[in-house]
């Protein structure tokens, strides 16, 4: 009987005005990010190229991954030039955000924020109405003036309503993956399809969570109209209240100074580095690099320690949304989310420790044979951690407690 | 018959449920927004003052000429009214080793964004059944069957849904400026509020235009299930993809050659470029002086060829001129390598702004881009208001570097020995202060975006009322 | 006085919906108008309100050309739909306010108000119920005041008794003729055949757009008017079981 | 076989729905159940299909007791609501698929659905056309098949021929009496009190939740059920114009 009702309900969204608006904004907006994402790849690849520091260069720079285009996350930050300067000192290559500020209006339109905002929006709308509709057209008086059973008949909604709901998806997802990722001959080795799959598996379980959200609120809402509205302001509280305002909570625990602070007791420190050597008329032997180096690694030891601590916060305060868990998770696995960066970070404090004691010569190139800065992203294994597994339970919780008292509140439902 | 048809529609969207539901939305998420945004700023206010003095008291003590310019890096205070409009956050204008990558992942909630995404939802869940609704229960064909015409229908309509709006934006704006104005640690002036008069304004014209995106599709599809549907997928289109895609675009569609290639360039005519010109142009110098070479080449160290001077007077101008012209040639190697650098920066910079120009006007299209830039310049944390600083920035660096060129010249004439990096005393020196632009400054450069909000309503309400004549009642 | 000359209406499918109807209902005259669903009812109503443009012929309520002066000739009729919902949120009160105010009579008194529902047979404490709470019965019944309020010369009704109980049906019918007695002309569209005969003075039979029969009260009085309904339709005959 | 047993009905806020109802509709035989609107009618549909649950007596089915074995008690009773919409989006073909089949009947050839559709008026083409298509006539008569395919020994109907134009009205009921022929118990609840005359065995008159009057074909041949109805109702009596 089951089996009826998953056919019938295919069968009815399919052809249903709901489904087709549907279908296109799935299909405009996930290809439009791919194409963009794989564009901007590509020429982030080139300009690898460019940087790509010669035999004995003080540079520290990696290639950016192809995950970057399913989440792009701190990609930009961890793919930028880091010139190791006197004194231990690191300074950045200029990035495309600073030039064009409008970049930092917006998220970029990666894969992961189509799938955070747009496909969780289709997914609850879709499931909302799922319930009332047949409620208002009278055929759920006569399906059950036959003898059919609640839970069969819900069961068989929530599975036939996910169905259509997935379709679409996948359909719009593969086509991008053909057209713009294999046609575009986009380097992908082995295990990155096993990561691409964790990808794809991920994005399934978050919006069967926002599809279960949706049907109980169906079943609970006395109208469409009511149902409609109610899991609207759910969406809007999950993907945008909750996970923005979590990081400006987190600043209120910890008071972190802001970035030019930072900078300017930077710069502070070598001047007067400089110019104490310089006015003591070089009784020293050598420039103080080592003070500086050594006070540039407090001060940054300092901030990034608040910066993890105020990270882990705001972590736990927006993992309640579904959204900031798939961002974490979606990032992680990706390599271009907040842990990569930080040890990206710690893997160019090493090259600067290494440079250090090589002295350059006029044009600032280090003489004498030293191994050139190389890195490798965290491997597959690194990302099943603890974090991860709190992530992920509160993404199948958000299924299981839906359907759970959805099924319960079904057995009452008056179906008058 | 005008008014009654307006007390009306404004009367049945107040007593609606959803409304009391929505405005109450609203008023938390902006009492939360502003209650954490306000203790952001002041955090941020003390923090840019302690900048200011760890710098001033820096200077006092170690000031000398050479590094001047990177002691007094002066900076921008946070704008007061960056608690209604993020903008582009401090961290964000600066590209630095350690960075606070955080906000990259998740931008702040601000009261754009309320705007944005809530209030436009709300016009489209209170506008999509305007016609819909009212033909589906009978009442549509009960009013026109009386004197009232098409027309006025749907202005009283779009005015009576607009006002029971405004009425819920008043209720939250409000609670979140009492909420400032209460915290007497600071001060809105009469210039922070008229902005936020016109940034209210600009949130009134911009949910009105989500507003008839849901009557038209409520009197284009006549069913309330579809029309709402439609007027939904326009939402997301315009509101969730079409801005963020807008930069990515205009990068695809003028390209411009990625910065770190042109500084590379750069570095390169600077660099090993000059470097060989400086080098041949010597060479001829070198044939002119070829006695008073080897000369230089025999002497063992510096101190043993000045003595050789010393004594042999033709020899020495000799020498001067010699130097003379090496340090021109350098300086003609200089000269060109630096002209041929500056118009290469001249033209990929004049590409750089072509292509913002661009990714404005493709933005333009949508709604949320248009106003968030407004609301943002208007708040002062947007594109213009940076601007603006950088232009006060350095004009106030060169009556800056005036004054301390005039202070070196009076250290110069008493003290001979005087050298770029000894210690100069500038305590004195002119105090940088940055007053926000006034209102109608930030308005005149956000008319732009204004006029486009307001071009979009105009379209919309024709086509509105074509379609609503044309509506099978 | 309502009249249609030669009124025709061709939709863009090419399917004709009213071919040329002549029709005059004079002062106190009840007019019932039978006819299947799609015979093209609803689209006379529609031409009368001028909702629809007609293709041919013209439509006139109290000699005023409904195409040419339409907010004029608005002001000569009244309609009440076959599905009275109004507005759920509000009160009796509130819903006829308010289309009392559209109807031309802003400054109504309670006492005006409660004079008419009576007339129409709805109690005083139903004034401040929410409409929601109505029955079918007592919303059509609020749809027949709103009308009676505009006091307008003309009365035009769209399946008024559709899915009334017998009760309130016959007192629907019953106060439309008071409302012939006050010398109102009334154009019914129905399927309530059998009540025709108490109430109507002209019965007329649509099919496929066009009129094919007229009858006065007197000429139908005798005979079963369903089974003329049957004739006309040349199809089935009943057989009784 | 449809009993009921002193089945009341009183909801949360006290309001008296159903007050003791006793009925027995054995097979072969047409009941109709008149009434005002909250009379009580669709009350007793809803108990015996046991979507809402009785304050007191039992409802019989075929002798199951609906609330005991609700799931049994519904392979012998098919339903045809009021207002008929099914889905939209399917063609009839599809629509009568998926409710024979929850019916309890999976392998229906074509030609059993066209024999039904024949025997209810419906013709063959309309069986690919999508319901959205059908007028309201048509969708009760797609909706009277569902209930014909399932074949159940009892069918309850919800104010079938509410809206319909008389012909298509007249066909429906006659189909009832087919039914009627074939063995089948039916009751209906409807405002058609001039058609119970050639229709039906037993009429039943509620009020208030009470069934007021039971009257056989016999009683009520001669005289006028409206006036009866009315009497019953003591409200307004019928004054001829």
């Amino acid at each position: 009987m089951i089996k009826l009702f998953i056919k019938k309900e295919l069968l009815e969204n399919i052809f249903s005005f709901k489904f087709l608006i549907m279908f296109l904004l799935m299909f405009f907006s996930l290809n439009t990010a791919i194409f963009i994402m794989t564009k901007d790849y590509k020429a982030r690849l080139q300009n690898y190229d460019i940087l790509k520091p010669s035999k004995n260069e003080a540079f520290a720079i990696t290639y950016p991954t192809p995950f970057s285009i399913f989440a792009h996350g701190l990609d930009d930050n961890i793919c930028n030039l880091y010139q190791i300067t006197f004194g231990g000192q690191i300074e950045t290559g200029s990035q495309k955000q600073a030039i064009n500020k409008i970049y930092n209006f917006f998220n970029t339109p990666d894969l992961l924020y189509i799938i955070n905002i747009i496909l969780s929006f289709c997914a609850i709308l879709f499931a909302s109405d799922l319930i009332t509709r047949e409620k208002e057209q009278g055929t759920l008086k006569l399906i059950f003036s036959n003898g059919i059973k609640r839970p069969a008949f819900s069961l068989g909604k929530w599975i036939g309503g996910y169905i259509t709901l997935i379709i679409p998806i996948v359909l719009s997802v593969l086509f991008g993956l053909i057209f713009f990722i294999i046609l575009a001959k986009i380097p992908f080795q082995f295990s990155d399809f096993i990561r691409l799959l964790i990808f794809l598996f991920f994005v399934l379980v978050y919006l069967a969570g926002f599809f279960s959200l949706g049907l109980f609120i169906s079943i609970v809402s006395r109208s469409s109209a009511f149902s409609m509205f109610f899991s609207l302001i759910v969406w809007v509280s999950l993907v945008f209240i909750i996970p923005r305002s979590g990081n400006l909570v987190a600043k209120q625990f910890i008071n972190i100074p802001s970035v030019q602070t930072i900078e300017i007791k930077r710069s502070q420190i070598f001047i007067k580095a400089i110019f104490e050597y310089i006015n003591s008329h070089y009784e020293k032997s050598k420039i103080p690099q080592g003070i500086i180096n050594q006070q540039n690694d407090k001060i940054r030891e300092d901030y990034l320690n608040k910066l993890n601590a105020v990270e882990s916060i705001a972590r736990k305060i927006t993992s309640i949304s579904p959204a900031s868990d798939l961002t974490f998770l979606c990032t992680d696995l990706c390599n271009t989310g907040f842990r990569e960066e930080q040890r990206f970070k710690t893997f160019v404090i090493m090259f600067k420790e290494q440079v250090k004691n090589f002295d350059s010569d006029s044009d600032g190139n280090l003489v004498g044979d030293f191994t050139p800065f190389s890195y490798a992203r965290s491997p597959l294994s690194d990302f099943f951690n603890l974090a991860m597994m709190l992530h992920f339970s509160i993404l199948i919780m958000y299924i299981l407690i839906p359907v759970i008292l959805g099924y319960y509140a079904f057995l009452k439902f008056d179906v008058r | 018959m005008f008014k009654e048809l307006l007390i009306k529609e404004l009367a049945d969207k107040i007593f609606d449920k959803r409304f009391l539901w929505f405005t109450i939305l609203c008023m938390f998420t902006l009492l939360i927004t502003e209650s954490v945004l306000l203790n952001d700023y002041k955090t941020e206010r003390n923090d840019y003052n302690l900048r200011l003095l760890t710098q001033k008291e820096f200077i006092d003590k170690y000031a000398h000429e050479n590094r001047i310019g990177d002691m007094l890096d002066i900076q921008r205070p946070p704008a007061k009214l960056r608690l209604f409009a993020a903008g582009i956050s401090s961290d964000m204008e600066v590209n630095t080793f350690t960075n606070n990558s955080f906000n990259v992942l998740f931008p702040p909630i601000d009261f754009v964004l309320i705007i944005t995404v809530i209030y436009s939802l709300i016009a489209i869940l209170f506008s999509h059944n305007s016609f819909s609704g009212e033909s589906e229960n009978g009442t549509l064909r009960l009013i026109l069957s009386n004197q009232v015409s098409r027309v006025k229908l749907t202005i009283t309509k779009f005015l009576g849904g607009m006002l029971s709006i405004i009425i819920s934006l008043i209720i939250s704006l409000a609670i979140g400026v009492i909420y400032i104005l209460m915290d007497n640690s600071i001060s809105l002036d009469s210039n922070d509020l008229m902005a936020l008069g016109l940034i209210f304004l600009l949130s009134v014209f911009y949910i009105s235009i989500f507003y008839l995106v849901g009557m038209i599709c409520s009197a284009f599809t006549g069913s309330s299930s579809s029309s709402v549907l439609l007027s939904l997928f326009i939402w997301a289109v315009f509101t969730l993809t079409i801005p963020n895609l807008s930069p990515w675009v205009a990068s695809q569609l003028y390209r411009v050659p990625s910065i770190n290639k042109f500084e590379k360039e750069v570095k390169i005519i600077k660099g090993i470029e000059r470097d060989d010109l400086g080098r041949n142009l010597c060479k001829e110098v070198y044939e002119k002086y070829p006695d008073l070479l080897n000369i230089i080449k025999s002497a063992k160290d510096e101190k043993l060829l000045l003595a050789k001077l010393e004594n042999n007077i033709g020899l020495k101008n000799e020498y001067v001129a010699f130097q003379k012209e090496i340090a021109n040639a350098w300086d003609k190697a200089n000269a060109i390598q630096s002209a041929k650098s500056e118009n290469i920066s001249v033209d990929f910079f004049s590409k750089v702004d072509r292509q913002i120009a661009l990714t404005k006007e493709i933005s333009c299209i949508s709604p949320v881009a248009d106003f968030s830039y407004a609301v943002s310049d208007m708040a002062g944390s947007g594109i213009h208001a940076e601007a603006y600083f950088k232009d006060i920035k350095k004009n106030f660096e060169v009556s800056l570097w005036q004054f301390v060129e005039a202070r070196v010249a009076k250290i110069k004439k008493t003290d001979v020995m005087y050298d770029v990096n000894k210690y100069i005393d500038i305590k004195d020196r002119p105090e940088f202060s940055f007053r926000e632009e006034n209102v109608s400054g930030r308005f005149s450069a956000t008319l732009s975006y204004c006029i486009v909000l307001l071009v979009f309503n105009a379209l919309l309400y024709l086509t509105l009322i074509r379609q609503f004549n044309r509506m099978k009642v | 006085m309502l009249q249609a000359i030669d009124l025709t209406k061709r939709y863009e499918d090419q399917q004709l919906a009213l071919d040329a109807l002549n029709l005059e209902i004079k002062e106190g005259e009840i007019f019932f108008l039978l006819g299947a669903n799609g015979a093209g009812k609803t689209t006379t109503i529609n031409l009368f309100l001028n909702f629809i443009e007609p293709t041919g012929g013209k439509a006139l309520i109290n000699g005023i050309d409904v195409t040419r002066e339409p907010l004029e000739s608005k002001k000569y009729v009244s309609y009440v739909s076959e599905n009275v919902m109004l507005y759920g949120n509000f009160t009796a009160r509130q819903n006829l306010d308010f289309f009392a105010k559209l109807g031309g009579k802003p400054n109504l008194t309670t006492e005006d108000y409660y004079m008419r529902m009576r007339e129409v047979g709805l109690q005083e404490e139903a004034f401040e119920k929410k409409l929601k709470t109505f029955s079918k019965g007592m919303r059509q019944k609020v749809g027949l005041t709103i009308a009676i309020i505009k006091d307008a010369p003309n009365i035009l009704l769209d399946e008024p008794t559709a899915g009334l109980d017998p009760k309130a049906a016959a007192e629907l019918l019953q106060i439309l003729v008071n409302l012939k007695r006050q010398g109102k002309s009334i154009f019914m569209c129905t399927h309530d055949i059998f009540r025709a005969k108490n109430i109507a003075d002209r019965v007329g039979i649509m099919k496929e757009g066009r009129l094919v029969m007229v009858r006065t009260r007197e000429e139908f009085l005798e005979d079963d008017l369903e089974k003329i309904y049957m004739n006309y339709m040349q199809e089935m005959v009943i057989e009784k079981s």
